[in-house]
């Protein structure tokens, strides 16, 4: 069977789906923000896919896009890991449900 | 082709399902990085040489070694045998992201008409090419991405030794 | 332009607020650096004003479109000066008090907003906004009498503080009326309407009463006779920059008020009333020079020769209602123009003088100048300024305060003689108590604890000298300042007389 | 205005003033040295000088040629006011005598302030006085003439004051500043009145001057505007107010006697020469004026008779030097007026010359007898006062000399030039009026006694003082010879005596009268014999009792302390004065206390407000009310915003379902 | 054409391949072997040589011997040690992360050998011939951490733990400017194909002249080190190497007196040698990516390109082993300190010498920028150096030094 566009977009949405369940449900906090990084490389999975099927590749629309994704990617991952080292200093702790100043 | 996109694919779910899955998180990670590698895979199948290079740069190369320093620094040494897997009602995180991908994309994918033919076959898209793009029509978001780079950056020393001077 | 040149104080006393508090000298730069922009631009501005021309630089964006309420500013023949006067005070406000050090965040936070206050309040042109800027003014002078002024300044700081306020809450009532009788809060569009005699109409029975509302809250504000008594105790209690600030440019706030909201819009009450309004001005004008001469708080002494001499700018005013027609030489135009000049040369010599009073208090520790004695044999500079600005105050040729009030003089006198012969008594006052200030302080035996004092630093001479030269640009050449206003004030004057 | 076209306007007179304004200015701003200083000073007043001559050259011969030169000050409302110079023969010969005698002046100072180390301060007030001096005089304008005249009185001040570590200095000063002032005020109302019934400021402007015979006629046509004088006559008995103050005439005599608290060059200059003269220059410059009514005349000439006895009287009663010269100083003013008072009655246009000649002749043997008092002061060191002194002809025998030369221009001993002077003002008032003649005669008479008087005291006898006295340094004393030349030899240009005369007014001037030559003859020598009389036999000293107070002690008691002017004065207007400052500030403070009053009012109702309806009303009732149901129903809120990040994300998906539920639903 | 082997043995891989054109999968295994075999077994070889060539020459710098008894000269040694390794026991801790234990030699080896195949190693020979090769080559390096870490993690042994973090640190540090100073050579050559950079290091014009003097020169002249930014950005590459294959003085994660050998301590037997094997190969390959950027990778006169390739491969490996036998070793501290506030803003400033060096190159010609860029671009790195150097100086301590045990 040919692999087509649906093929890609169906994993995609299987990744997505897979890092949001991790995001809602574990309480650890690096692994939300694991979770977080899959849910981008299938968003850039889903633009590449894109770019390869789509009608105008010569552009390279889908190539720039994804390296901007992840140079944003990386910046979050960084500023995300660094507040969760200030978090658990504050806190003690990496337990999302522990960490709930908002509330006040 | 088909079998080389099976197999990426079956490794890049299973290596975000051990992501989610797996109660030691050093192991989480590891599977995550398995499922980076994965798809950078998926994206030389795609033709794209060059996002598969920087996801491997990226990804493998400093996000994951990221996570793992944040773990080394955050819980003890061996990884943190947490007490209980999952936080406090995720079932509801769990219906509800499933109900995402069952009422919201799966419908959504499978309504659209399928594409499969490919406009690459006659051409190759080199690293040149998009060195060329980036430079020139995109330069002002490469320059936006330099400095948002830079500060977060910063941002990111800040954030990290800020709490340290307390 | 304009709004530009009012709201960059504002910015710079929101950057003071975030500034660190223990960075004085960053605070202080802030400030001065803010009023300085705002002091170049107004000036450029006031150099591209057309002499000939109607109303300028016009800004005018509806706001509360339903009761009338426009964001209006603009520069004619009145503010021009008064804008200029702001612009070179400013910084020199910033100046004098460059040694506040005590909660010097706050202090100079509120010295910028009190200057955009200033600035709009000299130009706006509706009078919803025109009013916020007006009470603007009020509070922060209010906070600086109250936290960094003298002994008795709690008292000062609420007297003046309730004074003007019911003033103002009689002139925002009186206007309030005029609106729903004219359904207008435009300056311009009122005068156009007192033009037409649309306002005489329309008040009726409740024009004399609306006339009174009105005024009630500028002649507190200027001061004039009998509800001047807020004003010594404000002026003598705040510290020095502020009471630069008082009598530099708050009480021409009041009289600005006068020629823009009273005389135009109610040119029939001015003609009516003029001789007790005459009356009032020439007892304030005694009073001030009289209650001056059994003083011996300097800056009491200061603040009652400022009312005396803001009663002039009054005095020229009031006249032109009394006038009965223009003359072979207008003289309703000279004692306006004698007024509007007398504004500017009274805010520059009056600061000048307050700012010398305090480095009075500062050398003595006192304000009473029977402590002091001989002076100018240790501080010659000092001497030099401080009598240079009282010869210009007391009204020698060639200095500012005597070209002003030769211009008013010679406008009344045409038209009210017996009056200015009586307010010349007040001239003849003003020269005892000032000649007094100079004999007691600085002739005579040097003081034993006054050996030491230096004299003031070639910095404070650099805050004083433009005040210096303005004073003698103003008297040497009147005509650069008073072309300014000479279009508006020919076209008040044929308002007024029919 | 081109200040630099020197031929064919009279713009250039402007740098007459110009020039020690900008020594002035160069000494104030950059305090050279003492010396430097006057070098400065001197060579700035040189040029004035020189202009001056050539101001009075051009109009020499030309006496009734009036050139101007106008310009605006300021534009307002339509209406120019404008300042300008005039050149005629007043202002030529006025800048002249000014100029020489500044100069001369100058020069003297120069060795007499060496000692003080503000001499640089000293040249720089000098110059800010010649300035006034100078533009006053060439002021065509009466508002800029007021002006120059302030300017004078603002260096007057500053010069009596010089010695300010002195209390009675600058109470000197302060007093001359102030008394100077109630005139100005008087000049002030004069020149409003003027500009008020002409329109201009101007004297001479082509016809429409004020001065000038249109307005003249205008303001003459209108009948008993005050004090049954016509508007030309109100007008001029206000400038005369200000010319009684500048002038020290009688009622206002009494800060010129004070004046001689300052160094004495200033006392020969300004206080004997130039500044008191301009009283007497005003009133010549407005003589139109005066002339437009007759009243106004005779009252200059009372005034001028009543302070010429006045103070010919009170000098009598005087013992230090310059107290004498003072009122001498005041004496001769008053007679100045008298000759422009009755000259002008007797001679219509022609009394100008009559004043002015004698302000002429006085400015030279005024200021050489200040001058050589000054260097009689100095040789005597520091003394003033002539009962301390004596003997001192024999050991100053030049500024002896210079000062008894002026002595006698002074009493008018025939051929001086006082003599001519004087002779001609008496011969005025003998056909003006009766008893300003005798009035007149009388106090020349006493002129001639005291200051005979003041000669025996100071030159005969032993010197009874402390320390040698010593002979002045040639730079003062060379002045001195100069100004006696010219004291004693304006006499001598006797032939071009009625030139002169016909020269200052522009009208021919003629009047002789036997008997009146012969009166001035028996004043003059009368005077000085009878001085004679009584001093130059007499014991003098401090501790001896002055010959005439022998004969007659109580009313030279009054002489002594001045008939008690200064205490008038005191009792008079000083306490009006201060009973009216007391009443107002007594006023004050009963309205100080209202508004405390009122003060405390507001705070009242503020607390009221506060303490009942805010807290409880506003708080209990409407506010904190509605606040509190808020609050309560925010607790269902506060199960959603729990703070538990994942919370807020499952919500978020939730509605992302939602939204995808919807999406599907309705694009079916 | 002096590469008549590099041709030779191309021509002979594609005559083997050329044999089974028949059986299409086949042909795909015999291509794959053919590009895989002979590289992984020849470095294989150089590794072994390489250890007996560490071995002597540190023996001979520090005035010994070395190896001597194993077959001539002792070079059997190597061959001899890899069989006591084979037949050692594998010890595996107890509370050690099996799996991971495990994966960790591996995950370090496949790296390094993927990295040899990027290695240009003669005209047109490259195991895997790529576009992107260089790219490739740095992606693929950066994997040695992740398999350091696991090894260090893995053996659940503070020591390993400390030195794995280390060595994690160390590394990430270190690529940066490795890749920086390599920024520069990939602008100039504008191409990230191994073969176009090292083409780009030949002379075109005087090759093609014909000339045989301007043909032997054009060979080496072209070189980047020859340039003011390639000696620069060859020094930075190499220190950067050194750090990046754990080599002295930058041996900080197995610093014997410190951590025990961080990461190694817990393997043994045949896993240690795999690690070690990785280790050299990843020396070898970093310095076969060094000379291919810096050193005209396989271009030589005379001989041919693959041999020329190999002796400067091994030279640069020999000065590592020099340098190893001089230098101590550094400070943790000076490590992190000497990649980001002396290397990093070195190379970015290369960068910018680079670029104006190319267009000097276009503007004035190569001669006048080649003598221009040495005394305007190298004084400007030399001055950077210098300032920088002062910069970092670390306050010097006042007062003597007292040494408690000694005195």
């Amino acid at each position: 069977m040919e692999i087509t566009l649906n093929h890609y977009l169906i994993l995609s949405a299987v990744l997505f789906t897979i890092g949001l369940i991790g995001a809602l449900t574990r309480r650890h906090i690096i692994i939300m923000l694991v979770c977080l990084e899959i849910m981008l490389n299938a968003a850039n999975l889903n633009l590449i896919a894109f770019w390869h099927f789509g009608p105008n590749p010569i552009l390279l629309h889908g190539p720039l896009f994804t390296l901007f994704t992840i140079a944003i990617a990386a910046t979050e991952a960084a500023l995300g890991l660094a507040l969760v080292l200030a978090i658990y200093r504050h806190f003690k702790t990496v337990d999302l449900e522990q960490v709930q100043d908002l509330k006040e | 082709m088909t079998v080389a996109f099976y197999i990426m694919a079956a490794i890049a779910v299973l290596g975000a399902v051990m992501a989610i899955a797996l109660r030691n998180v050093v192991h989480a990670v590891f599977s995550v990085l398995l499922f980076f590698s994965a798809l950078a895979g998926l994206f030389i199948l795609l033709l794209a040489e060059f996002i598969a290079v920087v996801q491997v740069l990226v990804y493998i190369g400093s996000v994951g070694i990221l996570m793992l320093f944040a773990i080394m620094l955050t819980t003890k040494v061996t990884g943190d045998p947490t007490r209980k897997l999952l936080s406090r009602g995720w079932a509801w995180g769990g219906l509800v992201s499933g109900a995402l991908l069952l009422a919201f994309l799966v419908p959504l994918i499978t309504q659209s008409k399928s594409e499969s033919n490919s406009q690459l076959s006659n051409f190759n898209p080199s690293v040149k090419d998009l060195g060329l793009t980036l430079m020139d029509p995109y330069f002002a978001s490469v320059g936006v991405i330099a400095l948002l780079l830079t500060a977060g950056l910063i941002a990111a020393v800040v954030a990290a030794s800020s709490a340290s001077g307390e | 332009m304009i709004t530009t040149i009012t709201f960059i104080p504002l910015v710079a006393a929101l950057a003071i607020v975030l500034a660190p508090s223990a960075n004085r000298g960053m605070i202080k730069i802030l400030a001065l650096v803010g009023t300085l922009i705002s002091s170049v631009l107004a000036i450029q501005l006031v150099l591209h004003f057309d002499f000939g021309g109607e109303l300028q630089f016009v800004e005018k964006y509806a706001w509360i479109p339903s009761i009338g309420v426009d964001y209006f500013l603009g520069i004619d023949g009145l503010n021009a000066l008064l804008v200029l006067l702001v612009a070179f005070l400013s910084p020199i406000f910033v100046l004098a008090s460059w040694k506040v050090d005590e909660k010097a965040k706050t202090y100079f936070s509120l010295l910028c907003l009190q200057i955009t206050a200033l600035y709009g309040a000299f130009t706006a042109l509706n009078f919803f906004h025109w009013f916020i800027f007006w009470e603007g003014a009020l509070v922060p002078v209010f906070f600086l009498i109250k936290l960094y002024g003298g002994d008795g300044r709690h008292k000062a700081a609420i007297s003046f503080f309730i004074f003007t306020v019911l003033g103002s809450v009689a002139m925002l009532l009186g206007v309030l009326l005029l609106y729903l009788n004219t359904g207008s809060f435009d300056f311009i569009e009122l005068r156009k309407l007192a033009v037409e005699g649309v306002i005489f109409e329309k008040l009726g029975v409740l024009y004399p009463t609306i006339f009174v509302a009105v005024m009630l809250g500028l002649w507190v504000k200027v001061p004039l006779f009998p509800l001047h008594p807020w004003q010594a105790a404000a002026y003598a209690e705040a510290p020095v920059a502020v009471s630069m600030v008082l009598t530099g440019v708050m009480s021409k706030m009041g009289v600005y008020g006068f020629l823009r909201l009273v005389v135009p819009v109610f040119p029939e009450a001015i003609r009516d009333y003029s001789n007790t309004l005459l009356n009032l001005t020439l007892i304030t004008i005694l009073w001030g020079a009289f209650l001056a001469l059994r003083q011996s708080d300097i800056k009491r002494i200061l603040a009652y020769s400022s009312l005396n001499h803001v009663a002039y700018c009054m005095f020229g005013i009031f006249a032109v209602g009394a006038a009965m027609g223009v003359d072979k030489i207008n003289a309703p135009a000279i004692a306006m123009q004698g007024a509007i000049l007398q504004m500017f040369a009274h805010g520059i010599g009056a600061s000048g003088l307050f700012y010398v009073a305090g480095k009075m208090e500062e050398v003595g520790g006192t304000r009473d100048i029977r402590a002091f004695g001989g002076l100018g044999t240790v501080m010659p500079r000092y001497a030099f300024v401080f009598s240079f600005l009282i010869f210009s105050s007391l009204g020698l040729p060639f200095l500012a305060g005597f070209a002003a009030e030769i211009l008013i003089f010679s406008g009344v006198f045409s038209i009210a003689p017996i009056h200015t012969g009586f307010a010349l008594l007040g001239l003849l006052a003003t020269a005892i108590f000032l000649l007094t200030i100079i004999q007691r302080i600085f002739t005579g035996k040097t003081n034993a604890t006054h050996f030491g004092a230096t004299d003031i630093s070639y910095g404070e001479v650099l805050i004083i000298l433009p005040l210096l030269v303005l004073t003698v640009w103003i008297g040497v050449a009147p005509s650069t300042w008073l072309i300014l206003s000479d279009q508006f004030v020919q076209t008040l004057v044929s308002l007024l007389i029919r | 205005m081109n200040l630099f076209n020197f031929t064919d306007s009279v713009g250039w007179l402007m740098w007459v003033p110009i020039c020690p304004l900008i020594a002035g200015v160069f000494l104030a701003l950059l305090k050279p040295s003492g010396r430097v200083s006057a070098f400065v000073a001197i060579a700035a007043l040189a040029v004035s000088l020189i202009l001056s001559l050539k101001a009075f050259a051009m109009t020499w011969g030309h006496e009734a040629q009036i050139e101007t030169h106008n310009f605006t000050w300021m534009h307002i409302g339509g209406v120019d006011l404008e300042f300008g110079m005039v050149l005629n023969a007043l202002t030529g010969s006025m800048l002249a005598m000014v100029s020489l005698i500044g100069l001369l002046i100058f020069i003297y100072s120069w060795s007499y302030m060496s000692h003080d180390d503000r001499m640089g301060r000293f040249f720089c007030y000098l110059s800010i006085f010649m300035v006034g001096m100078l533009g006053l005089v060439v002021a065509n304008s009466l508002l800029l003439f007021f002006m120059f005249w302030e300017i004078v009185g603002l260096a007057s001040y500053l010069l009596i004051g010089f010695w300010f570590q002195k209390p009675s200095a600058a109470a000197a000063a302060k007093k001359a500043f102030i008394t100077t002032r109630i005139g100005d005020l008087g000049f002030l109302i004069g020149l409003l009145w003027a500009f008020k019934a002409t329109g201009t400021f101007l004297l001479f402007d082509n016809g429409s001057g004020i001065l000038e015979t249109t307005q003249i006629a205008a303001l003459a046509a209108s009948e008993n505007v005050m004090f049954g004088m016509n508007t030309a006559g109100a007008i001029a008995l206000f400038l005369f107010i200000g010319a009684i103050g500048k002038s020290g005439q009688l009622p206002l005599h009494v800060w010129l006697p004070d004046a001689m608290e300052g160094p004495t060059p200033v006392s020969a200059l300004i206080h004997a020469a130039t500044m008191v003269a301009a009283g007497v220059f005003l009133v010549a410059r407005a003589f139109p004026l005066f002339i437009a009514d007759l009243a106004m005349l005779e009252v200059v000439a009372w005034f001028g008779a009543f302070t010429t006895l006045f103070a010919a009287l009170v000098a009598v009663g005087q013992y230090d030097i310059k107290r004498i010269l003072a009122y001498s100083t005041v004496s001769q003013l008053g007679l100045m007026m008298v000759g422009l008072g009755a000259g002008g009655l007797a001679l219509k246009e022609g009394g100008i010359s009559i004043g002015m000649f004698h302000l002429l002749t006085h400015a030279f043997f005024k200021a050489l007898l200040f001058l050589g008092a000054g260097s009689i002061i100095h040789g005597c060191n520091d003394e003033q006062d002539v009962r301390l002194m004596g003997g001192v002809f024999s050991k100053m025998k030049i500024s002896s000399i210079a000062y008894l030369a002026g002595t006698i221009a002074l009493c008018a001993f025939p051929f001086t030039s006082g003599y001519f002077s004087k002779d001609q003002i008496l011969l005025s008032a003998w056909t003006a009026s009766g008893p300003i003649f005798w009035i007149s005669a009388i106090a020349s008479l006493l002129t001639a006694f005291y200051m005979t008087r003041q000669c025996c005291y100071v030159f005969l006898g032993k010197y009874r003082g402390k320390g040698h006295v010593h002979e002045s340094s040639p730079i003062m004393t060379v002045p001195l010879v100069i100004l006696a030349v010219f004291a004693v030899a304006l006499g001598y240009v006797s032939e071009h005596f009625y030139h002169i005369l016909d020269y200052l007014s522009g009208v021919h001037v003629h009047q002789h009268e036997s008997i009146v030559v012969i009166i001035s003859w028996i004043i003059a020598l009368g005077g000085i014999g009878l001085g004679l009389l009584v001093y130059a036999r007499a014991k003098l000293g401090i501790d001896e009792t002055d010959p005439v107070k022998k004969v007659f002690p109580v009313p030279y008691r009054w002489l002594e302390n001045r008939l008690y002017a200064d205490e008038f004065y005191e009792a008079t207007a000083f306490k009006l004065w201060d009973v009216l400052a007391i009443l107002i500030t007594v006023l004050e403070a009963i309205m100080n206390q209202l508004v405390d009053f009122v003060t405390v009012v507001v705070r009242n109702i503020g607390s009221f407000f506060l303490n009942t309806i805010d807290k409880r009303v506003i708080d209990e009732v409407s506010f904190d009310g509605t606040c509190s149901r808020i609050y309560n129903s925010s607790q269902i809120n506060k199960l959603i915003q729990n703070g538990f990040l994942q919370g807020y994300l499952r919500l978020l998906t939730g509605g992302a379902v939602l939204i995808g539920i919807l999406l599907i639903v309705f694009t079916r | 054409m002096n590469n008549f082997i590099d041709y030779k043995l191309i021509e002979l891989g594609q005559w083997t391949v050329g044999l089974f054109n028949d059986y299409p999968v086949v042909q795909i295994l015999v291509h794959l072997l053919l590009a895989t075999l002979p590289l992984t077994l020849v470095f294989m070889g150089a590794f072994g040589f390489s250890t007996w060539l560490e071995r002597k020459g540190l023996a001979r710098i520090q005035n010994r011997l070395g190896p001597n008894r194993v077959g001539i000269f002792g070079l059997l040694q190597p061959l001899a040690d890899g069989i006591k390794m084979l037949l050692k026991e594998d010890i595996v801790p107890d509370r050690s992360d099996k799996l991971f234990h495990f994966l960790a030699p591996v995950m370090l080896m496949v790296p390094a050998f993927i990295a040899v195949g990027f290695l240009p190693l003669g005209d047109g020979l490259m195991a895997l011939p790529m576009d992107s090769a260089i790219l490739f080559f740095f992606a693929v390096g950066s994997l040695n951490t992740i398999a350091v870490f696991m090894a260090g993690w893995s053996s659940r042994n503070k020591y390993s733990l400390l030195g794995g973090m280390r060595a994690v640190a160390q590394m990430i540090s270190y690529e940066i400017p490795l890749v920086l100073s390599a920024v520069a050579v990939i602008m100039f050559s504008g191409s990230l194909n191994a073969q176009e950079i090292v083409a780009s290091q030949q002379i075109q014009s005087w090759l093609a002249s014909g000339n045989l003097v301007k043909e032997f020169f054009g060979q080496i002249l072209g070189w980047h080190i020859f340039k003011p930014w390639g000696f620069a950005g060859f020094i930075f590459f190499f220190v950067a190497a050194l750090a990046e294959a754990n080599r002295s003085p930058f041996d900080l994660p197995e610093a014997d007196s410190e951590i025990i050998a961080g990461h190694l301590t817990e393997y043994s037997g045949f896993k240690y040698a795999i690690f070690f094997m990785a280790e050299y190969i990843s020396a070898f390959a970093i310095a076969g990516i060094a000379t291919t950027l810096f050193l005209g990778g396989w271009s030589g006169p005379v001989i041919a390109g693959l041999p020329w390739f190999i002796i400067k491969m091994f030279s640069l490996f020999a000065v590592m082993i020099w340098i190893r036998g001089t230098l101590p070793r550094l400070r943790v501290d000076q490590l992190m300190g000497y990649a980001w506030k002396f290397l990093l803003p070195l190379a970015i400033l290369n960068i910018f010498v680079a670029g104006f060096y190319y267009f000097a190159e276009q503007q004035f010609g190569s001669l006048a920028a080649f003598i221009g860029g040495w005394v305007i671009g190298f004084g400007i790195l030399q001055t950077a150096a210098k300032g920088l150097s002062r910069l970092n100086k670390s306050p010097t301590l006042d007062g003597k030094r007292v040494y408690q045990l000694v005195e």
